[in-house]
């Protein structure tokens, strides 16, 4: 029944359009343009691999040397708007509709060309959120992807940065796509066999290696007083108070001096091995001191980190790695994991409002969320206790049935009350709000909703919103920890007071930190130098952050 | 004027001075003795090899002794930028050629240096401002950095800083400003011989560094000479 | 620049024998604060030159704020700030009222 | 920001402020400053750019004593206007050195963390180092030896190189540079090809502590903590080469010497292959002990020709 195999047969005749630019399955970079407008038919949703770090960059610029007369109109649908040809496509013609989770690096362009009407949104999604589509209603016809060397096969070993790579490909290639992959060597041999080669139809040796983004290395010179404080506040009053060792932290300074602290600080207060042992986290680089001090269990990652792989080879009890030695990440199956095994989300954003949503996305900037939507939310659908879990919970619990009661994931937001240039993070509306009603967007661009938020972190305290009883008591404890915003200066007072004296709003006092304390000599690391010597010599950072 | 012309009317009966690569050495006669020159000329920047060339002839007059005065002629770019200069330690160099002038003035050869042209940042520290007194003639514009790059800097608007340029003497370029800070400590004549000039200028050589005294008298460097005297001052206290 | 000054009385002398103290850096983001026995012992004054203007009202709450945390009696203060965030301006005051209590 | 020392064995020199590395470099509690923050010398010029002032300039001046004796004393603070010279700032250390020729201190130790001129006062500043330079000269010659400690994140560049240079001896660690011109001021004016400022291992490799200490640019390689500054100062004071035509002459043979002999390498690595080290790509990654070993073993990076 050949009406049942019309995909089939499309995409039999793309692959062997391309087969004329091909020897076998492999292309040389020269031919990537012929390639890429034989295989594409206009109107294709394509995934042009932009992860979080790994980019398909030489795919990319072949797309945008592509005619726009042949190719156009397409439907782009990537995690990542990362790379200058990722838009440069979309004021060519060549794509039109897009779908996408993450544009840190082109978050203002992005803006602009959505005010100026030349991309058509789709929407702004989480990586699972945009994973899952993959195989519902936005499979790619084509998926241009990339990894670290090729057999003449299509066997693809994709380097420590595997990321998204064998989810776009799953939904490619068993749904009738084509799927491209760009390498940095063919290799008789791959180390090993990330990608079977039966589901890559191309393999392009590539003019350059991949770039990849040092996406979260966060330079210990740089951590301030105030962030080791917030740092202080969060392991005393919520890591120790809650027992959490299964999280995921984001990629802010906040977090970063968390790690630091743990070997030392954290280290100070009876908590190894009772926090803080098993992660769903990039392999951060300021996490090395407490791995090496024994804190850490195990680390399984959404990605790779630049100048990290010698280290993560020699510790394989630690980290996930492949019978090479080398790192195997998922984002996939990160996200699943941070999701649903963790206890605990603490990351950073922009922008609070007063009930305690909260968006990166400002009037200028549309950087998209990435994983944060989906780390920082409660999963309904999860079935497993945990002392944390079930210690949040039953803080939230107002009402009903004790025995039908079911846990809480710990959502915290760790901010200080500026960001740069004196600008407020606390504010009355949210900067989305407004974004989405120039844009005429059906559903605001919020990163974490209120009713995931558990804890608010800042230089002045921590705000439990578990315990608030209803919405005026919740907007006193977050005005409770602004402060010197306007937010926080219309505090009342005395109601602030009384939230105090209930444990909703704790000072650093109130759990018996001296400010005049948090002092960098806390610090595990205090230079990228020093965690180098902390790794042995193993951890090798990229030239932009080294002093030596 | 041209350090041709200049020569001409320090030696009007003729020199062995000669120009390198930029770099000036040599002597001629002078009050029935020598007057030794050396400097950096066509708007040269200084680089570790003339820097290490200067520094040489320098020693050599002082090896020689007899007072021997030495003028420093200078129309030079900065110094030389590049990544193997500073590789090789210019800064060395640099400071070591004006060491070598320090030590002859201190050593009975009276330094004057003389810009005629342009000079710059490092190369104006290590040659003309090395020397006892240094002098200037109409033209030249020594600076630390033009007005321009001042801009990128400090992130002001250029036309406001032209603007300040003409009543703030303590950044702008050139040489009257030069003069206001009493780096400079006067402008020669260009119409007259420039031999009993210089020989003026030696002859009233103060003792000590009077730079900034002369930076307050002509009010571009106000408070200096001022502050320096009161770290003395304080200083005998203990 | 703006120059702000306000001027707070106090219940008690702030602590300590020291003449004076200083503490923190101008740069950006950071600030100076000089601390100097200079007043009667209920007064306390605060004189803030800084490049940001229009920060009046969030000056004189982290100022009120630490005053009345510290007690600042007979203590002139004398910032000159490159731009720092109250939290720091908060952390940078008691840090030098710590200093002259030794 | 480390303003209070706890502990000047483990405070990070590249991190304090200037008033923290003389508090810990100095014997406890000697430290006597000369225009003290209170008497608010500050910059006449920069309201004039709508620039705020620091009480001390950015630089602080004083007398102490070094493990007893007495020593003057000038710091720079890097993080304010980069450490840069003004007129108030380079006229405090004129001073100083004017002060040490009549109080014959065991030392004068100069702090540098400096980008070289302030360009809003840039002809105040360039006089003052050239005043600075002739001052040293005359100190030294006058048999008080001035040291340089050079370690913080401005490191020493434009003039404060040149004023390095000038010093009898300088002791330096891995994070200090020094330096003429600066990287991001090469590249502007010769391109990213000539010098690519982003690329920081570059950048130590060619102005960097360990180099300058290989190439006997500087004397002595310290631990990045205020004790070993205060350690190496100690030892620099008492081998302070003489200003003299002697040592001008014996500088004058090393410099030349160095221009034939690497004259034509183009990178760090390549210079100390030709010292004599084995495995010159090691070099940045080693411990100060494994560093220490090294130069014991090349010998000729230390001598009196400065």
């Amino acid at each position: 029944m050949s009406g049942w195999r019309r995909e089939r047969a499309a995409r039999d005749a793309r692959i062997e359009a391309g087969r004329a630019h091909a020897a076998g399955k492999v292309v040389a970079a020269a031919s990537v343009v012929d390639l890429l407008e034989a295989i594409l038919r206009p109107g294709d949703r394509v995934c042009l691999e932009g992860d979080n770090q790994k980019q398909a960059d030489c795919l990319a610029r072949g797309l945008s040397q592509c005619d726009p007369a042949r190719v156009h109109d397409l439907h782009m649908v990537q995690s990542g708007i990362v790379l200058p040809e990722h838009l440069d496509i979309f004021e060519q013609g060549i794509a039109k509709r897009l779908d996408y989770s993450y544009s840190g690096p082109q978050g203002a362009r992005i803006a602009r060309m959505l005010y100026g009407g030349q991309i058509a949104l789709g929407a702004v999604h989480t990586y699972l959120e945009l994973f899952a589509r993959y195989f519902i209603d936005l499979t790619p016809n084509v998926a241009l992807i990339a990894g670290v060397s090729a057999d003449r096969e299509g066997n693809l070993y994709t380097g420590p940065n595997t990321e998204d790579t064998p989810t776009v490909v799953e939904a490619t290639a068993f749904k009738n796509g084509v799927v491209v992959a760009q390498v940095n060597e063919i290799v008789d041999r791959v180390p090993r066999v990330d990608i079977p080669g039966d589901r890559i139809d191309f393999v392009v040796e590539a003019d350059k290696p991949f770039y990849v983004e040092p996406l979260f290395t966060r330079d210990p010179a740089a951590m301030t007083e105030t962030q080791i404080l917030m740092a202080m506040m969060a392991i005393k009053g919520i890591y120790a108070e809650y027992g959490i060792r299964r999280l995921n932290h984001g990629i802010g300074f906040g977090t970063a001096a968390i790690e630091l602290l743990l070997p030392t600080y954290a280290e100070r207060l009876g908590l190894k091995g009772k926090i803080a042992t098993h992660w769903a986290l990039n392999p951060h680089p300021t996490l090395i001191p407490a791995i090496e001090s024994g804190w850490v269990s195990q680390v399984h990652c959404f990605g790779s980190e630049v100048g990290m792989d010698r280290y993560i080879r020699e510790r394989p009890d630690v980290f996930f790695t492949g019978a090479d030695g080398s790192l195997r990440s998922n984002r996939a199956f990160c996200q699943t994991a941070g999701l649903y095994a963790c206890d605990l989300f603490i990351g950073s954003t922009l922008q609070i409002d007063l009930s305690g949503h909260s968006s990166t996305v400002t009037q200028s900037r549309v950087a998209g969320f990435g994983g944060a939507p989906n780390m920082g939310s409660d999963p309904h659908g999860r079935r497993h206790p945990s002392d944390t879990w079930m210690k949040a919970g039953r803080e939230a619990l107002v009402t009903g049935d004790p025995a039908l009661m079911r846990g809480r994931k710990l959502v915290v937001q760790i901010v200080e009350t500026f960001g740069e240039k004196l600008v407020p993070t606390f504010v009355e509306k949210l900067d989305a709000l407004e974004l989405a009603r120039k844009l005429k967007l059906e559903l605001a661009p919020v990163m974490v909703y209120a009713d995931d938020v558990t804890h608010i972190v800042t230089e002045e305290g921590i705000a439990n919103l578990l315990l608030c009883r209803d919405a005026d008591e919740r907007e006193q404890a977050i005005r409770g920890v602004a402060g010197y915003t306007e937010v926080g200066r219309g505090r009342d007072r005395a109601m602030v007071e009384r939230l105090r004296a209930r444990g909703i709003v704790r000072r650093p006092e109130d759990l018996g930190i001296e400010p005049l304390d948090a002092d960098r000599s806390l610090l595990a690391a205090k230079s990228i130098k020093d965690l180098v010597h902390w790794s042995g010599g193993l951890y090798e950072p990229p030239a932009k952050f080294r002093n030596w | 004027m041209t350090l041709a012309e200049i020569l001409t009317s320090l030696f009007p009966d003729g020199h062995a001075v000669s120009v390198a690569d930029g770099l000036v050495s040599g002597d001629g006669p002078f009050r029935g003795a020598r007057l030794a020159v050396v400097g950096v000329d066509g708007n040269t920047p200084l680089g570790i090899e003339g820097a290490a060339r200067l520094s040489r002839l320098v020693l050599d007059v002082v090896r020689a002794g007899g007072g021997t005065p030495i003028l420093v002629a200078v129309d030079s770019d900065s110094q030389r930028m590049s990544r193997r200069d500073e590789l090789l330690g210019l800064n060395e160099y640099l400071a070591h050629l004006a060491k070598t002038l320090l030590l002859a003035d201190a050593s009975g050869h009276p330094t004057v240096g003389l810009v005629y042209g342009h000079t710059a940042a490092g190369a104006f520290i290590a040659t003309a401002l090395a020397t006892r007194v240094l002098v200037g003639l109409p033209g030249a514009h020594p600076s630390v950095m033009d007005l321009p790059s001042v801009a990128r800097v400090t992130k002001l608007p250029l036309d406001k800083l032209e603007a300040m340029a003409k009543d703030t003497p303590v950044f702008a370029p050139g040489l009257d400003n030069m003069v206001q800070t009493g780096a400079v400590q006067g402008v020669l004549d260009p119409a007259r011989p420039l031999a009993p000039q210089i020989a003026a200028v030696i002859d009233a050589m103060p003792a000590g560094d009077t730079r900034d005294a002369l930076g307050r008298e002509r009010a571009g460097r106000p408070v200096a000479q001022e502050i320096a005297a009161q770290v003395v001052r304080e200083a005998a206290l203990g | 620049m703006e120059k702000l000054t306000f001027r707070h009385a106090t219940k008690k002398p702030l602590a300590g024998a020291k003449a004076q103290a200083i503490t923190g850096v101008v740069a950006s983001g950071n600030l100076e604060v000089l601390l100097e026995r200079a007043l009667p012992p209920d007064a306390c004054t605060v004189e803030i030159e800084t490049p940001i203007n229009g920060y009046g009202d969030v000056w004189e709450a982290v100022v009120a704020d630490f005053v009345a945390r510290a007690q600042p009696g007979g203590i002139r203060i004398t910032i000159n700030d490159g731009g720092a965030r109250p939290d720091t301006v908060s952390l940078r005051l008691l840090q030098g009222a710590r200093l002259m209590e030794v | 920001m480390s303003d209070r020392i706890t502990d000047p064995a483990t405070t990070s020199w590249y991190e304090a402020s200037a008033r923290a590395r003389l508090d810990g470099l100095l014997d406890p509690g000697s430290f006597r400053e000369f225009i003290g923050p209170e008497q608010r010398r500050m910059s006449p010029h920069l309201p004039l750019f709508d620039l705020p002032r620091a009480f001390d300039d950015g630089m602080i001046v004083g007398a102490g004593r070094l493990d007893g004796q007495a020593v003057l004393v000038a710091a720079q603070e890097g993080r304010f206007m980069g450490g840069a010279f003004g007129e108030v700032h380079g006229a405090k250390l004129v001073g100083l050195l004017r002060a040490a020729l009549d109080q014959k201190p065991a030392a004068l130790l100069i702090l540098f963390d400096t980008g070289g001129v302030r360009l809003q006062e840039a002809n105040a500043g360039e006089t003052a180092i050239a005043e600075v330079m002739r001052a040293i000269t005359q100190v030294r010659a006058a048999g008080v030896p001035v040291i340089g400690l050079i370690g913080g994140r401005a490191g020493a560049y434009g003039g404060g190189g040149l004023i390095a240079g000038t010093c009898s001896r300088l002791a330096v660690s891995e994070g200090g540079r020094i330096s003429v011109s600066g990287p991001e001021v090469i590249e502007t004016n010769k391109g990213a090809e000539e010098f690519d400022s982003r690329d920081r291992a570059l950048v130590w490799r060619t102005m960097g502590g360990k180099h300058r200490r290989l190439t006997g640019g500087a004397d002595a390689f310290a631990d990045d903590t205020v004790a070993a500054f205060r350690t190496a100062a100690l030892r620099l004071i008492d081998t302070a080469p003489a200003f003299d035509l002697a040592t001008l002459e014996a500088e004058q043979a090393r410099l030349e010497e160095r221009i034939a002999r690497f004259g034509d390498c183009r990178d760090g690595t390549e210079i100390w292959a030709r010292l004599g080290a084995n495995d010159p790509a090691a070099i940045p990654a080693m411990t100060t002990a494994e560093f220490d070993a090294l130069l014991a073993q090349i010998g000729e990076t230390t001598h009196d020709a400065r």
